[in-house]
């Protein structure tokens, strides 16, 4: 099986910080691949690199067998890549059915003047995003805050709108940085059911979670940071073993309680 | 030799006076992310109250010390009455509040002053000083003078004192300003005292050079402004080193290329400047992650 | 049949453009609806810059000059028709802006307030300087248009205000029909979508820096149409046109009547237009109630005029 | 020591707090659970004065909170560590927890910013860099540090947790047990429910902007309906 | 009642201009319907401001030809703002009586419009004369980039060949710069500048006039009309004006016109009350609205009617006025009417204005 993700040796600094060095690891279609690692481990500037939000300081980044380091994000998300935000970004002003309409943009975008002259085609553009975007928010429980605006939502309805803004690209490969932060535990299984779903259509997900339960619960494959460096990698079981993830990051407690 | 010395007292006289101005704009910009485009008026209040004060006999030292007390007061009031109820508006609302504001300002100048033009004795004589051949006026001396007191007292403000501190936070975040107990209120009354304070500095200093009159703000204004993009906004240091470029650049275009043209050398610099460094020279970049 | 908001717009808008006429009392009040309608169109423009896209114009009375020098220059330089010398007209400001957009449309803000501004001031500044052209301050005369002459010769005699009035008015639903179309199409959300979060709107695909090139020139367009029909209108320009305060009213009346919506942006325009001629009695305080009624507007309606009144009307309906 | 009664809150005309009663009392720590929406935040705010309050009353070492503005509440001891962290982006790590500590120019400043270190050492290593730039946990931890110069005498904690690696979230739990120790009271609202409710004294229960059930921790831990609804056990 | 509207710069940029045109309307009409008016009927006059603005300017005039119903229109300080209602008046034929410099407005001749200033290049033309009396034939300008300086910089150098004059260094500033010292600079050291000319108003010329002896440069310094009022002496400072020649009307020296001289009648009458009125030293700007009036009152009188065309044929037929620019005489192929004897070579001495010669 080819990877559909590779990361080669994907480094970057900030003032003399190396927040990510050498890191590589490839991601499959259909599978679920978690990065997790302490706080300030890099798992943001990570995503931050491989989505063309920063422009890595070393290493290569290969999607599907074509280089695509520093590419800028939008021509990524041409590319089939999709993400979500740490620290939300969401259109505020506009309405979440709106919110999760442009998800779609790649497929509803058409020629400026059609859309100033209103012309059939750009209706029907806009309208077969709508009714896609509608299916969307009912998949992540939104439904009837379609036409609310959508920074008066709560911080967890929030973190769903993001994820079906991500899913409205039909991405071949999805990034969710901490999907379940500021969800309870009964939330976070919706969640989980959700990406598992998702990566069963075939989409490789890419994952950032704390919430271990979560992560040991549906990952294929794990990959370990810590201070920027890739400390361990592999299945949940051992991963969750391995003494210095514990001791980096699990913690002897956490480890014991889900163990 | 002598011309280009000429040459550049011209422009520090000039770049002293946008210095001044864009250094008023940085408390209240730090402390509210809005550009107050009254900024100038505080300067032309500056200029004209001292003159209507001296006129009326009152010594010039006097006469200037009351401007600078009634003008941050009418900044004060400004904050009072039209940004502190707009509180929670959109910037944009906040900017137009300032435009509104200026051209109340300069229609009750107009009202009360009358249209003439204005002004009054220079501090220390007008005997040019004669440096290298070229001259420059005592006057030009207080003006520079002002603008490099003024810088490091802000400076020491920003950087050194919890209230200089406060200020940056209410900017930056408002709501998180609250919940430390900054009262935040307060911080804006002082902001706006302050900016109007050392905009009617400015008028004092400068307007036994530049003449006064009800309308002479909006130049302020936007030289100053555009001093303090280029510097960046917010920070003295960029206010005054913009304040100064911009002199500078204008009096050598007009020395070498073309005095036609050399507000429009001045822009292109700008222009210039934020393509390499769209924070201006010396601005901070904001550090929002995602 | 329920309407869409923006049929509601433009009906309201046609309703509003055929009826005032019924009371107007003088030729005078035709001449004030087609500035009115020539300052919607530039406003309009601004809506679709600031409005949708969130990025700040200090300097969009620079393209109400190249419209309105380009109906002066064209037809004595290029022997082009006045129609065809508006029509020049915008495309050169389209291509300027492009070109010019490109830089400066990289920064934020203020920043871009700044390089906006000095874009503004450029235009002005030749305008100004280069007096065997364009007149300098003193300004230059602009051929007729030549329709209503046509119309009159067709039968329909117009006087030169209700000529302007209706053709204005024409061209502002027009304009309006176009802002309104792009609200939500796909391009106007994408417009929508940067302001809220350039990040997000880039990993969603959007081309960030090309829709908002795209809103510039299309902002570009409205204004430089809208100076050409003032000139044409007035049949003599002068640099003002292009100047700094120019540009600064247009962003004043969006802002003031509520740059998020067509409706209330024109709205703007018109009370802003308005104003002065009704301050008029009060001759010595005009400045003084100028700015009063902006800061007034502002601290009690921040999201100006309509929107804060209809959500007003609207909350005590319920 | 903090007491709500018949709390009302809207959002322009969308009421979402429809009358709560609580009472925190001194030296407890007390957690409020609820789902997405239900109204925490909503609560917290009305507490710490960021948001109206349309009825009801909030009364704080037996005074009246009515009327007392934000920035006055920390004086009298009740501090917020909010919702999405709400730090000064564009200061320091140090200036951020000097803030913190506005209120207050004394010595024992210094003392706590060492403490805040210790507790938090990559907080140390940061202290001259703009927070902006720290990852989302370590502004989060941030949050916390600052929220604790202020020598609160109640603490609003929301979300406390959110974001950060199990290691450091069984920390955060740690200092808050710890903070009874030293006598300040905790008003706790977290998603991690059953963390909260393992230290807590009391609990909330919180249902679309009503309380809907309130106990012992230990009673609603172990009730059947809490474990499904919220522990997801 | 006559119904006559002003549109004038009160504000803005052209204020300097507007200002006391504005006040000497009013005063003016005020004086008239004291005294009963003309014909018996009473002025009613109908002012706005237009601020400089020629946009605003063309909807004053249509609306106080439309709407106040105005039988005459004075007005358009600037030359932008007359070109924008001479247009209008032109349209609706109404007399349209301009304030403002610019020969373009009377020339080519056009029916309804006249105008009361003399024009920049009579200005020129006066100052030249002068130089070429001192034996000047190099000399360097420093202009205002407003209307005002622009225009005459443009009319100065498309005649300053007549007098056998070149123009060595051509330098400008903005109207609201602080500092000219650098533009001055580069004309001192231009090879073989004689004098320097300054067309302007506003603070402008009071700045290059200080500036100027700052670099204590001592070549004679020609202003312009622009700032013949006592008001300029003020700002420069009578030390550093000392020597300022320049182009006036009769107004500011009232006090030392033979008593012979046909305009000084008007001009004291004029002087005292508005200075009376105002608590302002008159200027030469004030004077042109005066005029205005004089010319537009003097043909209704004679016409015996306030019909737009008759007023406009007796406008154009006024012979022998003296106001306090000149003496008016018009023709259908001259509606200004003045010539160069209008304007008096002043020069600054001691702070006071005298006449050269
Ligand atoms: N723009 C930036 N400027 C300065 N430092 C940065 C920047 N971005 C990241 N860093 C630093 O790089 C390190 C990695 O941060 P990152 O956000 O990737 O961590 P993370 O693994 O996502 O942590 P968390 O789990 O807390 O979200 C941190 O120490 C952070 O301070
Ligand atoms: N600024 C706002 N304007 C309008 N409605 C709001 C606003 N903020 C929150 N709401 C609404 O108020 C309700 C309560 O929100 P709140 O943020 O208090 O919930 P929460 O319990 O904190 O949820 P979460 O666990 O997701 O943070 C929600 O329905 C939310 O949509
Ligand atoms: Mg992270
Ligand atoms: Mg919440």
């Amino acid at each position: 099986m080819t990877a559909l993700l590779s990361v080669e040796g994907l480094g970057i600094s900030f003032g003399g910080l190396k927040a990510v060095n050498d890191v590589s690891f490839t991601v499959q279609p259909g599978e679920i691949t978690s990065v997790i690692g302490p706080n300030g481990a890099g798992k943001t500037t990570l995503f931050n690199m491989i989505s063309g939000v920063y422009q890595p300081g070393q290493g290569r980044v290969l999607l599907g067998g074509e280089d695509v380091t520093g590419m800028a994000p939008h021509l990524l998300a041409r590319r089939g890549m999709s993400r979500t935000f740490q620290n939300l970004q969401i259109f505020q002003s506009m309405t979440v059915l709106e919110n999760a309409i442009a998800g779609f943009h790649l497929s509803e975008r058409g020629p400026v003047l059609a859309d100033l002259f209103a012309l059939p085609s750009s209706r029907r553009r806009a309208a077969e995003a709508q009714a896609g975007a509608r299916d969307l928010l009912a998949r992540v429980g939104l439904e009837r805050a379609a036409e609310r605006e959508a920074g008066n939502l709560s911080y967890g309805a929030l973190k769903r709108l993001e994820i079906a803004r991500a899913l409205a690209l039909s991405p071949r490969i999805l990034l969710l940085d901490e999907p379940a932060a500021g969800c309870n535990a009964v939330e976070t299984e919706e969640i989980d059911h959700l990406i598992a779903e998702v990566a069963r259509s075939g989409v490789a997900i890419l994952l950032v979670e704390h919430d271990m339960k979560m992560v040991m619960r549906i990952s294929n494959h794990i990959v370990v940071l810590d201070h920027g460096e890739k400390i361990a990698e592999g299945d949940p079981a051992a991963v969750s073993r391995n003494p210095a993830v514990i001791a980096a990051y699990l913690g002897t407690e956490a480890a014991n309680a889900d163990g | 030799m002598a011309e280009l010395l000429q040459f550049l007292f011209s422009g520090v006289t000039v770049g002293a006076v946008y210095a001044l101005v864009a250094l008023g704009f940085t408390i209240i910009y730090n402390a509210s992310d809005v550009v107050n485009f009254a900024q100038g008026e505080f300067v032309m209040l500056g200029g004209m109250l001292t003159f209507v004060c001296h006129a009326a006999g009152l010594p010039l030292p006097l006469a200037a010390l009351i401007a600078i007390v009634v003008t941050s007061a009418i900044g004060v009031a400004m904050n009072k009455l039209a940004i502190e109820p707009a509180r929670g508006a959109p910037v944009v609302s906040l900017i137009i509040i300032t435009i509104g504001a200026s051209i109340f300002i300069r229609g009750g100048a107009q009202l009360l002053f009358g249209k003439q033009i204005h002004s009054f004795p220079a501090f220390s004589g007008d005997t040019p000083l004669r440096i290298g051949g070229a001259t420059i006026l005592p006057q030009s001396l207080w003006v520079i003078g002002g603008a490099v007191v003024v810088f490091v007292g802000l400076w020491l403000f920003f950087t050194r004192t919890l209230t200089g501190r406060a200020v940056l936070a209410t900017s930056n975040n408002r709501l998180a300003a609250q919940l430390v107990g900054i009262n935040t209120g307060f911080v804006m009354t002082l902001s706006f005292a302050l900016s109007a304070g050392i905009g009617a500095l400015a008028g004092v200093l400068a307007t036994p050079i530049t003449l006064t009159s009800y309308d002479v703000g909006l130049a302020f204004a936007l030289k100053g402004f555009a001093a303090a993009m280029l510097g960046g906004m917010g920070n003295p240091k960029g206010a005054l080193a913009g304040g100064f470029l911009l002199g500078l650049l204008e009096a050598l275009t007009a020395g070498y290329l073309s005095s036609q043209y050399k507000d429009a050398a001045a822009f292109v610099v700008i222009l210039l400047v934020l393509f390499f460094m769209p924070q201006g020279l010396f601005g901070r970049k904001s550090t929002e992650r995602v | 049949m329920k309407l869409t908001p923006k049929s509601a717009t433009l009906l309201v808008l046609l309703v509003l453009i055929l009826l005032s006429p019924v009371l107007f009392p003088s030729g005078y009040y035709y001449r004030v609806g087609a500035l009115i309608f020539v300052n919607a169109i530039a406003v309009t423009g601004i809506v679709i810059l600031t409005g949708y896209a969130g990025q700040i114009s200090l300097g969009h009375a620079g393209f109400a000059g190249i419209g309105a020098y380009a109906c002066a220059l064209a037809p004595v330089h290029l022997g082009l028709h006045p129609s065809l010398a508006l029509a020049l007209g915008a495309i050169i400001s389209g291509v300027i802006a492009f070109l010019v957009g490109r830089p400066i449309l990289r920064l934020k803000g203020y920043y871009l307030g700044v390089a906006t501004l000095g874009f503004g001031i450029l235009v002005s500044m030749v305008l100004n300087n280069e007096r065997q052209l364009t007149g300098g301050p003193d300004g230059m005369e602009v051929p007729d248009l030549g329709l209503r002459g046509l119309l009159k010769d067709a039968g329909l005699d117009l006087t030169n205000g209700q000529f302007w009035y209706w053709f204005c008015g024409l061209a502002l639903i027009l304009g309006a029909w176009l802002a309104l179309n792009l609200y939500n199409s796909p391009t106007g959300r994408a417009l929508r979508a940067l302001h809220g979060s350039e990040v997000a709107a880039r990993t969603v695909g959007i081309d960030v820096a090309r829709l908002k090139l795209r809103a510039f020139v299309i902002s570009a367009v409205y204004a430089s149409v809208s100076g050409s029909l003032l000139a044409l209108q007035n049949k003599f320009i002068t640099p003002d046109v292009a100047g700094f305060m120019h540009s600064i009213e247009m962003v004043t009346m969006a802002v003031l009547g509520g740059v998020g919506s067509i409706l209330g942006a024109i709205f703007g325009a018109a009370v802003l237009t308005l104003l002065p001629q009704v301050l008029t009695v009060f001759a010595e305080y005009e400045q003084l109630v100028l700015g009063l009624v902006m800061m007034l507007v502002m601290i009690f309606l921040p999201q100006g005029l309509l929107p804060s009144i209809l959500r007003k009307i609207r909350g005590k309906g319920e | 020591m903090l007491t709500v009664e018949g709390l009302r809150s809207r959002y322009g005309r969308i009421e979402v707090l429809h009358g709560i009663d609580l009472h925190v009392d001194s030296g407890e720590i007390v957690t409020v659970v609820g789902a997405n929406g239900a109204g925490k935040t909503t609560l917290l705010k009305c507490l710490s004065g960021t948001q109206q309050v349309s009825g009801g009353s909030i009364t704080f070492r037996g005074e009246g909170l009515t009327g007392v503005p934000a920035h006055r509440r920390p004086a009298r001891g009740l501090t917020q560590s909010p919702e999405g962290r709400q730090i000064f982006t564009n200061l320091t790590v140090e200036e951020n927890l000097r803030l913190g500590a506005y209120l207050f120019t004394d010595d024992r400043v210094e003392k706590d910013m060492e403490d805040a270190f210790a507790m938090f050492p990559i907080l140390r290593e940061k202290r001259n860099l703009a927070a902006g730039g720290l990852s989302g946990g370590q502004q989060q931890m941030l949050a916390m540090a600052r929220a604790l110069m202020g020598r609160p005498s109640c603490l609003l904690l929301d979300e406390p947790s959110m974001g950060l690696a199990p290691i450091i979230v069984q920390q955060i739990f740690d200092v808050v047990s710890g903070l009874k120790a030293l006598g300040v009271t905790v008003l706790l609202v977290e998603q991690n429910a059953f963390g909260a409710l393992k230290i807590a004294d009391r609990g909330y229960v919180m249902e679309t902007g009503r309380i809907t059930m309130s106990g012992a921790a230990a009673d609603l831990i172990a009730d059947p309906r809490i474990r499904e609804a919220y522990l997801g056990i | 009642e006559i119904r006559i509207g002003a549109s004038v710069s009160a504000t803005g940029p052209a204020a300097f201009l507007g200002d006391p045109e504005a006040k000497t309307l009013e005063m003016l009409v005020e004086q008239i319907n004291e005294k009963g008016g003309i014909n018996g009927e009473e002025i009613a006059l109908t002012l706005y401001d237009d601020g400089g603005d020629p946009n605003k300017a063309r909807t004053f005039a249509t609306r106080l030809i439309e709407d106040d119903e105005v039988v005459a229109i004075i007005g358009g300080s600037t030359t932008g703002t007359s070109m924008s209602i001479l247009s209008v008046a032109e349209d609706n034929e109404i007399p349209f009586i301009s304030l403002a410099g610019a020969i373009d407005i009377i020339d080519p001749v056009k029916p309804f419009t006249f105008k009361t200033p003399h024009t920049d290049r009579m200005a020129c033309q006066k100052i030249f004369e002068d130089m070429q009396k001192q034996g000047i034939t190099t000399i360097g300008m420093i202009s205002g980039t407003d209307g005002f300086g622009a225009s005459m910089q443009a009319q100065c150098k498309s005649v300053v060949g007549d007098y056998g004059i070149t123009v060595a260094a051509d330098e400008t500033y903005n109207p609201t710069d602080a500092d000219m010292t650098t533009q001055l600079t580069k004309i001192r050291n231009t090879e073989g500048v004689q004098a320097v000319l300054n067309p302007g108003f506003g603070q402008g010329p009071s700045i290059v006039t200080r500036n100027y002896r700052q670099l204590a440069i001592d070549l004679p310094l020609y202003q312009s009309h622009g700032v013949a009022s006592d008001g300029f002496i003020e700002l420069a400072g009578s030390e550093a004006a000392e020597g300022v020649r320049l182009p006036g009307t009769a107004l500011l020296i009232a006090d030392q016109l033979p008593a012979d001289d046909p305009q000084k009648p008007v001009v004291d009458a004029y002087k005292t009350a508005f200075e009376e009125k105002t608590g302002t030293a008159v200027g030469t700007f004030g004077g042109y609205a005066h005029d205005a009036f004089l010319i537009l009152t003097d043909a209704i009188t004679r016409a015996g009617s306030a019909e737009p065309q008759a007023i406009r044929d007796t406008i154009e037929a006024t012979s022998g006025l003296a106001g306090t620019t000149g003496v008016y005489t018009m023709s259908p192929e001259d509606h200004l009417g003045l010539d160069l004897s209008a304007f008096r070579m002043l020069q600054i001495k001691g702070g006071e204005w005298t006449v050269v010669e």
